[in-house]
């Protein structure tokens, strides 16, 4: 899931301030599910921008709504029959969100609520960790399970550097080292030879290093 | 013989070697690395540059290199994957290579969060491993990383570091085992005061036989006072320091103390000494480099074998 | 694989028993069950045990063989006569039931309907021996069945109090060998390295042991074991263990599943008894790395 | 109240339960009698019940305001439909036999129409004299009642005090004053009578010495208990009555009439007074000064009760209470301060000293009324030597008469705690005499079918009561009136006078109905009281219950602001908005019900929980008795004869048979508890039995725990070491089994509290003082010329145990003082036993070298069995691992978790008598939760919306209970028969797609949008 | 702002702080009556939605009144409602609002004393603080 946290108030006022009637918009997915940009929170974001705005004297209007996915050109298209009504739009989705919702509607200042910041899941309630970087070229078949990639500091790929301390990562001991996970796991599943193998120099281009991304699965194009 | 280098000739011939390390300025100043290196002369084989050590700017290893190879010393060029990717690396170690730089170790460096650069992007395109892969590969297949010939190929004599105290301890000597499957030739460890535990590694490589696939050279370090050896102790990550250690400067005053390191430093190289698959040692002595002709008089490593003799 | 050529060859079982249901709902017992897919052997089916009234293990065996799973059900003399035993053997064979335990009844004292009359018409040995009989196509009165079942069978030991009672059910357990039994089931104890001594003299008798891991679920249960069952080498340690726990259940499925690994290279196979938690089974197989 | 004439005449068909006197422990019978189904009558002599309890201002242990905890109860009385209160009634005669007596009641004439009657006080107000109201210190009449919220809630006219009876009925409004009210006599059958008339507090104007009644400044502890009340004579102002100013020293004097030593003294001990006075002294520095100097004079400080013992610890240490051990002789009035002088002696001092009080305070015991002596002659019921009602020695709750029950005071001085669990006890048994519950027809009340409002546009009627003046008084009703009808749809805006009356509900019923009215608003007092009594209303409209709302204009606001009328007024305003705009968004909602498990789950077989067993299944419920031993019986067991020398053996081998042979019961030894799930009325609990532990799991609606209590056997006083030194239990069984080892001893040495009152285990155990007396008083008859020394620290033969301490101290036995920093110790030298002690008399060490010594222990907790258990259950222990109560006053044997109930030693240390009694009660009040067909579980649940439903598991796991989950179509789903409502996932879901009904976010936030908006 | 009368709403726990607050009228204990009580079934059903609408509606200060701790009738909603108190007084301070207007308290249900005192010292709190700053703009 793509992970998201509010971004501090200071700096979405500083977005709004010159506006007058604005559209909060939330998102029926990831971002609700990691708290950042579902109906509860766009509610007290908009809540707060009220009273900020009361503090300094002024009125604003603050539409709220939450689109189930606002990745999606059909549901952003909800927006369309009030998107005159509003002097800009405030997104609390992740940037695929606030991206689309730009594409669609050119003409309207387009501001983003949350800072997008990883691929998580979820270690338990109101706790999310990062867990994929999206590397295009999975190797957990051969890491027990657990990415090198996301995970180590250094995204390593042939064992721990020498910073690990009882199995914590050397920036800080409340993250774990990828390696010595993998290590264990791979011990846990007799695999401990795999180890040796040796890993060689990473292809980056599926991660990104060859340019924007697409993927196009020709049977389901229309 | 795979290199020009010095340090493999010593190595090659049986000799214990002896390197030092020595960092460069956060300057342009080329006279700072001359006195440093100064200090050196004569005492040790071949010199570790430091590539940005502990994620800080400093005059590019490559560069305090050929100085130093200019003052008639042997540098190791150190590299670490933290900041350039793999061309970059491999223009730089044709760049030193080219200019008489012959020896180089492979390192993934510290963490950028460590440094005065916290913000900036950590490239980590390679790993250490490899890195010293790629350099293996360009030395005897002649071939970058990307598969193109090189013309006339840089002779690296290539070492990768090792810390036998680091966790998980059962994976030390496979991770050792797979640098030198990767292609390093030689090892230099991290500094080594739990001797004990380090004998055990060593038994350890040598059932594997690792002893005969790689030279070793383990890590001293003087500790300067009890104070230090704490610090090491707590807040360096990967470090093992013993409480005796630790008990035993504490056991003299405080201006005894330098001296007491230095004691436990020679002890510690005259009892590795004896250790099977110990080729040599590489003293680190941390802003107290004038301190090593010293622990090499006093260990009994001096004077070093002339190459030219061997 | 089957269990018969899994514990015959020699490879390391894993037996879940499972409770019936009293009534018809079944639908715990599948939910249950349906976690367990792929990750177990087989599927023990006590039947009516304490003397509480319920689906009979033949159903149950039914039900459990349709979730694809392999049964193995309780067979013992307490309710039924040979006649109706007979016929219940021969049903389970025709559901696709093969494997067999040939068990004491518990006592009444305890049941549901301890008004019951009891039928004790064949003993242990006696069940045996007509599962035997059976085989060879005959019924205990010499007629002629059509077409033989085949069965694996095993036996069962009672809990052992001490080295005398030990030598005892060795004995009696080598009778029970002899009577055709080709499994032997010994109940649980927790002193792993007393209950590897257990363990190995039952091994002596050349057919597949498997060990009981109960599951323990509080300090009162705990407590209860280690008062009244001497032989069952439960700690204070253990109980104080469960008892110092932040989180007890947790506790208590870390202590089964740490006796389901220790006892690995000592039995052919475990029976883990989780009777009650069957929802955790799927943790204590996780925790014990199977 | 609204239909008493109707419920007389249902009434007439069926038996039913008598149940005598309205204090809390006639209300707590007949309310469980009621709550279970069986038709009770209810009659006290006075003209309105409540009883003493409603007298005091706060109760101990916890401090509490007393009319807070039982005005709930009292107003629970009024709405049962199986109960009929009959006031101002005695009984007379009762002839024929258990099961079917006939009983003839006499009813004296009110002279007031309840039916009419809406307390509005004025006839009070102009004839002070003929109405009657509050007696004793009380020189005002708050409302003229005996308290806020008397039951029935009407005046009663003293006839003979009326000199012009048509101006009084002139003065009535509501023309409720009937001139030619009669006496009433009817015959009745009923099943069966419980008694509980409770008893008088000793008046102390016969002691000379203590005044004779002439001190203004020397009152009774209930005379105190006004005073501080804030319904008392001074509004809740400690002062003095002579100078009205505030006390600097106040001083109790313990047992004042009890313990017999003076003129007028009856012997035994009345229990609850050491208590009382404890709680005075705390009350008057907490609520009034620090520094008010409070001591208190006593012979022996008997906190025996749950808990009572840290209480005493709180008062010494933490409020520095000073305790003076010694009887004052006589107390002196000074002339010109009326101040007090007490002389009084210290026990290891021989001068005498003179202190001088501002104020005394004389503990005052229990006495029995004559007209309760009366009655029990009348219906042929035996009386003890102290003329209570005799009681069996094993079922204390059983009279001499079959069919005829007793509980509380009437049986023996007691406190609250103690009455409310003989309360239900008696009921338990009364019901008994009656068809089985579970057997009994259900009654509905009938209401008209609902309306269906939704589409409607609100039209909202408010209302508002003037609760006589406690609303009326403060604020002007007019002004909210037309307040209210200023809101925006408002259809209706009155003023009701008193709300609740019958009449004014009458008139709100026909305001809904002529007005078409979909939503309503009652302005009065807390909901907590009286929501279900307008949500009836409603439904008697014909309107779903949950389209009202009340707001609480009294609780909050006229009683915590009537001295700011103005700004009173202005925030009833803003109350009625958030109301008004509240109840707009409210929608019409279903309660969630499940239908009732009829089984019981009995954990522990000993006598509490085999008695409680056998009471269950005879009322036809199945029971399963869970014992984890392999014999049933447990502590009481090793207990051989009782302190009246009952066979206890006997006696449970009887029990344990008949719980045995039981249809209905089904018990279960050798087993264990493994886990448990479910709501009340819906419990499932895994169970696992014998070596094997077969696991099995039963559903059942109630639970009672009776797990009981271990003996203690503390590492003090050589216990162990010698066989010489024996614990009171072992030498109970020496008595019985070797009778001539006891002859052949010469002396014989006890100490007392060993191992209780200490650090380590800080509570009395409060069986051991009366087990050393039997012990000894047993061994004086084996061995009469055998020396007994008893060391105590304080000796607690509460009640009629007294006597048997008396009696010791007469044959010979001797009592010896020690203090907690000065125990006793215990040499063994040559096998001989030393025991030192000091003694205080004399002021020296002491050494005796006794034959046996034998040590009361008492009990402590079974720590590890109730902690799995609190565990598994969710239920809250005391500090000492005992189970902690729902409420230590009320709901002694009702746990936190609705369906669950504890009793016997489980709960504290207790006598087998007692551990029956509470047996008894808990079987009781499980019945009356068994009764029901269904458990309502109340509308407020959450709802989910799955087109909003993220399927984020913030729900799952945010849930306290892990009720949510999510389903094959991938949104979350609440299970709404096991949702609790507390509204946790609503507030916490990201997506906002849950809902809790009737507390929906709309209505929250209308209900904040009301309290700002509509004002100006 | 000697005459300043704050506007304070409590959100109160039927099982505790609203008892007690019934509590605190049968004793007849005074406190001010710029408390105003909105009753819920537990405050972890308080929504942080809820307390921000106070104070957009105007309140100069808002409490949630729940259990003490351990003694919640839900085990724990008194303990995640104070979690989402801090989590509001944190936008509070971020708008530039005294996080001190927003409290969580804790009291059983017999403390009606608790009860009048803290809407006493609440109030006296408030009304040091001044009125919010973002009273709504009176139409």
């Amino acid at each position: 899931m793509i992970t998201a946290e509010q971004k501090p108030l200071e700096e979405i006022i500083a977005y709004i301030e010159p506006y007058d009637r604005i559209f909060l918009v939330g998102c029926n997915e990831c971002v609700t599910v990691c708290a950042a940009g579902g109906r509860k929170e766009v509610g007290l974001l908009a809540s707060a921008l009220r009273l900020n705005s009361m503090k300094q004297g002024k009125t604003i209007e603050i539409k709220e709504i939450t689109l189930e996915r606002q990745c999606d050109p059909e549901y952003v298209e909800e927006l369309a029959s009030d998107i005159n009504r509003t002097d800009a739009v405030l997104s609390m989705a992740c940037g695929c969100g606030v991206q689309t919702l730009a594409g669609r509607y050119k003409e309207m200042p387009i501001f983003p609520a949350v800072n997008t910041l990883f691929m998580g899941a979820s270690e338990s309630q109101g706790i999310w960790a990062e867990r994929c970087r999206g590397c295009g070229d999975c190797l957990l078949g051969i890491t027990g399970g657990i990415c090198p990639v996301a995970r180590c500091s250094k995204s390593l790929f042939n064992g721990p550097c020498g910073g690990t301390c009882s199995g914590k990562c050397e920036i800080s001991p409340e993250v774990d080292c990828a390696w010595c996970l993998i290590w264990e796991r791979l011990k846990a599943l007799g695999m401990e030879k795999r180890y040796e193998e040796l890993m060689e120099a990473k292809d980056w281009r599926p991660s990104g290093g060859g340019g924007p991304r697409k993927i196009v699965r020709k049977d389901l194009v229309l | 013989m795979k290199t020009e280098s010095k340090l493999e000739r010593i190595l090659a011939s049986g000799n214990l070697a002896v390197t030092s390390e020595c960092g460069p300025p956060r300057g342009a100043r080329p006279e700072k690395v001359r006195e440093k290196a100064a200090l050196l002369k004569d005492h040790v084989d071949a010199v570790n540059v430091t590539d940005n050590q502990t994620a800080m700017v400093r005059m590019s290893s490559w560069a305090a290199g050929v100085i130093i190879k200019q003052m008639g010393m042997d540098p190791i060029l150190q590299m670490v994957t933290r900041d350039r990717n793999r061309l970059a690396m491999q223009s730089d170690i044709i760049g030193a290579y080219s200019l008489g730089i012959n020896t180089m170790l492979c390192l993934s460096g510290d963490h950028p969060k460590f440094g005065d650069h916290a913000t900036a992007k950590s490239v980590y395109d390679l790993d250490s491993v490899q890195l010293v892969r790629m350099v293996q590969k360009m030395r005897d297949e002649g071939k970058f990383q990307g598969g193109a010939d090189i013309d006339c190929p840089p002779k690296m004599f290539v070492g990768a570091a090792s810390n036998p105290f680091a966790e998980p301890f059962d994976l030390r000597v496979s991770r050792l085992a797979k640098k030198i499957k990767a292609g390093a030739d030689f090892v230099q460890t991290q500094c080594i005061f739990n001797l004990d535990k380090f004998e055990k590694f060593m038994e350890m490589v040598c059932d594997r036989g690792l002893n005969e696939k790689v030279y070793l050279l383990a890590g001293i370090t003087p500790m300067k006072s009890a104070g230090m050896a704490k610090y090491m102790k707590n807040k360096v990550p990967g470090m093992d320091v013993p409480d005796e250690v630790i008990k035993r400067l504490e056991g003299v005053s405080k201006a005894e103390q330098p001296e007491e390191g230095i004691k436990i430093a020679v002890e510690s190289i005259q009892r590795l000494k004896e250790v099977k698959g110990v080729h040599g040692f590489h003293i680190m002595a941390i802003e107290w480099e004038e301190k090593v002709p010293q622990i090499v008089e006093k260990a009994g490593l001096f004077p070093r074998p002339a190459v030219e003799n061997l | 694989m089957m269990l018969r050529k899994k514990l015959t060859q020699g490879e390391f079982a894993v037996l879940v028993e499972l409770n019936i249901p009293k009534g018809v709902d079944i639908s715990e017992l599948v939910t249950h069950v349906r976690h367990l897919k792929s990750r177990i052997d087989a599927v023990v089916i006590p039947d009516m045990d304490g003397g509480v009234m319920r689906m009979s293990a033949l159903g149950g065996g039914a039900v459990i063989r349709r979730e694809g799973f392999e049964p193995v059900i309780h067979i013992y003399g307490r309710d039924r006569n040979r006649m109706a035993i007979q016929g219940d053997v021969l049903a389970a064979q025709a559901l696709g039931i093969q494997n067999l335990i040939v068990v004491q009844g518990d006592a009444m004292a305890n049941s549901d309907h301890p008004a019951a009359k009891t039928v004790d018409d064949l003993n242990e040995l006696d069940l045996l021996s007509m599962v035997q009989s059976l085989q060879k196509g005959l019924d205990l009165a010499g007629f002629d069945l059509k077409g033989k079942p085949a069965f694996f069978t095993g036996c069962q030991v009672q809990p052992i109090r001490d080295d005398k009672h030990l030598l005892e059910e060795y004995e009696k357990a080598k009778e029970k060998i002899a009577a055709g039994a080709q499994f032997i089931v010994v109940p649980p104890v927790f002193d792993i390295p007393a209950y590897t001594q257990i363990l190995n003299k039952f091994k002596s008798l050349k057919v597949p042991v498997i060990a009981t891991v109960f599951m323990l679920k509080n300090v009162g249960m705990a407590r209860y074991i280690s008062i009244n069952d001497p032989g069952s080498g439960l700690s204070d340690e253990l109980i104080g263990r469960i008892r110092k726990a932040k989180d007890r259940e947790t506790e208590c499925v870390h202590i089964a599943a740490e006796m389901i690994r220790s006892l690995k290279g000592v039995a052919q196979g475990v029976k883990i008894s989780a009777v009650g938690w069957e929802d955790r089974l799927p943790a204590i197989l996780d925790c014990a790395g199977l | 109240m609204q239909t008493l004439k109707n419920i007389e005449h249902d009434r007439m068909t069926g038996l039913k339960v008598l149940v005598i006197g309205g204090g809390v422990g006639g209300i707590r019978a007949a309310l469980d009698l009621a709550e279970s189904r069986r038709n009770v009558i209810l009659i006290d002599t006075s003209y309105s019940i409540g009883g003493l309890m409603t007298r005091l201002d706060r109760t101990f242990p916890t401090n509490n305001c007393d009319l807070c905890t039982v005005s709930p109860h009292l107003s629970e009385s009024s709405r049962q439909v199986y109960l009929d209160l009959k006031p101002m009634t005695r009984l007379e005669t009762l002839t024929g036999e258990a099961g079917q007596f006939k009983a003839t009641l006499v009813t004296e004439p009110r002279y007031i129409d309840m039916e009419k009657c809406t307390a509005c006080g004025e006839c009070y107000k102009q004839f002070p004299g003929a109405v009657r109201f509050t007696p004793g210190l009380d020189p005002r009449a708050p409302t003229c009642m005996r308290y806020p919220q008397a039951t029935p809630y009407a005046f009663s006219i003293d006839m003979d005090k009326v000199t012009d009876i048509k101006a009084l009925q002139k003065v009535c409004k509501a023309d409720a004053i009937l001139a030619q009210d009669q006496q009433q006599t009817a015959v009745v059958d009923v099943a069966s009578v419980v008694l509980s008339m409770g008893a008088e507090l000793f008046a102390p104007a016969v002691l000379e010495h203590f005044g004779g009644g002439r001190f203004d400044n020397v009152v009774t502890t209930l005379e105190y208990e006004r005073i501080m009340s804030a319904s008392g004579p001074f509004q809740g102002d400690l002062v003095r009555v002579s100078d009205r100013k505030r006390p600097k020293k106040v001083a109790w004097i313990q047992c004042v009439g009890s313990r017999g030593i003076n003129k007028g003294d009856v012997p035994y001990c009345s229990s609850a007074c050491c208590m009382i006075s404890l709680k005075e002294a705390m009350v008057t520095k907490e609520r009034f000064a620090e520094n008010i100097e409070t001591t208190i004079f006593y012979m022996d400080m008997r906190t025996f009760g749950k808990d009572y013992e840290l209480y005493l610890d709180r008062a010494k240490n933490d409020y520095g209470i000073r305790m003076i051990r010694s009887r004052p002789h006589s107390i002196v009035e000074e002339a010109g301060t009326k101040n007090l002088a007490i002389t009084y002696a210290l026990e290891d001092e021989t001068l005498q000293k003179t202190e001088e009080f501002d104020m005394v305070v004389l503990s005052v015991g229990f006495r029995v009324p004559g007209s309760s002596v009366d009655l029990a002659r009348r219906i042929g019921v035996d009386l003890n030597a102290h003329d209570f009602i005799r009681a069996d020695h094993f079922n204390p709750v059983v009279t001499s008469r079959p069919g005829v029950y007793v509980c509380g005071v009437a049986q023996s001085p007691k406190d609250i705690p103690e009455t409310m669990v003989q309360a239900s006890a008696a009921a338990g048994m009364a019901a008994s005499n009656l068809p089985a519950a579970v057997d009994l027809p259900e009654t509905e009340l009938d209401f008209v079918p609902e309306k269906d409002v939704s589409g409607q546009a609100p039209r909202i009627g408010v209302f508002i009561c003037d609760c006589g003046l406690e609303i009326g008084g403060v604020v002007d009703v007019g002004k909210m009136v037309e307040f209210s009808k200023a809101q925006p749809q408002v259809v209706v805006a009155k003023a009701v006078g008193y709300g609740c009356s019958s009449e004014s509900m009458l008139l709100i019923e026909e305001a809904v109905k002529g007005n078409d009215l979909n939503r309503v608003v009652i302005g009065g007092c807390s909901p907590r009281t009286h929501e279900t009594k307008f949500q009836d209303l409603l439904r008697r409209s014909g309107l779903n219950k949950y389209l009202v709302e009340i707001v609480n204009l009294r609780d909050q606001n006229t009683w915590t602001h009537m001295n700011q009328p103005k700004e009173a007024l202005d925030k009833s305003f803003h109350l009625l908005s958030a109301g008004i705009s509240g109840v707009a968004k409210n929608r019409p909602l279903m309660d969630q019900t499940l239908p009732m498990s009829r089984n019981a789950l009995v954990i522990g077989g000993g006598v509490t929980g085999m008695t409680a067993a056998l009471q269950l299944a005879d009322q036809g419920v199945k029971v399963y008795l869970v014992e984890k031993n392999s014999t049933l019986g447990g502590l009481a067991k090793s207990i051989r004869r009782t302190i009246e020398g009952e066979d206890v053996g006997l006696f449970m081998a009887r029990l344990a048979e008949q719980v045995s042979v039981h249809k209905n019961i089904m018990v279960l030894t050798d087993t264990i508890i493994v886990d448990h799930s479910g709501v009340p009325g819906r419990f499932k609990t895994g169970l696992q039995t014998g070596l094997r532990m077969n696991y099995m799991q039963v559903d059942h609606g109630v639970t009672i725990f009776a797990v009981g209590a271990l003996p203690n056997r503390p590492d003090a006083y050589g216990l162990g070491i010698h066989q010489g030194i024996v614990t009171q239990l072992e030498l109970d069984a020496v008595m019985e089994d070797h009778p001539e080892k006891i002859k052949a001893m010469s002396q014989v040495v006890m100490i007392q509290c060993a191992g209780s009152r200490e650090p380590e285990n800080p509570n009395c155990s409060r069986v051991c003082c009366q087990a050393a007396v039997k012990n000894a008083l047993r061994m004086k008859t084996l061995n009469p010329d055998l020396e007994i020394f008893i060391l105590y620290r304080d000796i607690r033969t509460y009640g009629f145990y007294e006597d048997y301490y008396r009696q010791a101290r007469n044959m010979g036995v001797h009592f010896i003082r020690f203090s907690l920093d000065n125990k006793p110790e215990v040499w063994i030298e040559n096998d001989r036993i030393s025991v030192f002690t000091e003694d205080g008399i004399l002021g020296r060490k002491i050494q005796f070298e006794p034959d046996c010594l034998a040590l009361s222990t008492g009990m402590k907790a079974d720590d590890e069995t109730t902690e799995d258990l609190a565990m598994m259950f969710h239920l809250p222990r005391t500090g000492d691992h005992f189970f902690l109560e729902d409420h230590v006053k009320l709901r002694p044997v009702d746990m936190s978790v609705r369906g669950i109930f504890i009793a016997g030693t489980a709960r504290s240390p207790k006598t087998i008598p007692e551990s029956i009694t509470e047996a008894h009660a808990a079987a009781c009040r499980a019945q009356a939760l068994l009764a029901k067909k269904e458990i309502n579980l109340g509308a407020a649940v959450a709802k989910v919306d799955g087109t909003k439903c993220a399927a984020c598991l913030i729900c799952v796991r945010a849930c306290p209970f892990s009720i949510p989950f999510i389903n094959e179509d991938g949104y979350s789903q609440i299970d709404p028969a096991q949702c609790r409502g507390c509204g946790v996932c609503a507030a916490e879901c990201p997506a906002k797609a849950i809902q809790l009904l009737a507390f929906e976010d709309d209505q929250i936030m209308a209900k904040v949008d009301g309290l700002f908006g509509g004002l100006n | 702002m000697k005459n300043f009368e704050p506007e304070i709403v409590a959100f109160c726990c039927h099982y505790c702080a609203y008892t007690a607050a019934d509590m605190a009228g049968s004793k007849r204990l005074s406190y001010p009556p710029n408390v105003k009580i909105i009753r819920v079934p537990c405050t972890g059903k308080v929504d942080a939605l809820h307390m921000m609408r106070a104070f957009e509606k105007g309140a100069d200060g808002v409490y949630v009144a729940g259990c003490l701790e351990g003694d919640c009738h839900f085990k724990n909603g008194n303990t995640r409602a104070g979690q989402r108190v801090a989590y509001v007084q944190k936008i509070l301070e971020d708008l530039g609002i005294e996080p001190q207007r927003l409290e969580m308290i804790m009291m059983s249900a017999g403390m009606g004393e608790r009860f009048a005192r803290t809407a006493f010292e609440f109030t006296e709190k408030i009304r040091e603080l001044g009125p919010c700053p973002v009273k709504p703009i009176k139409k």
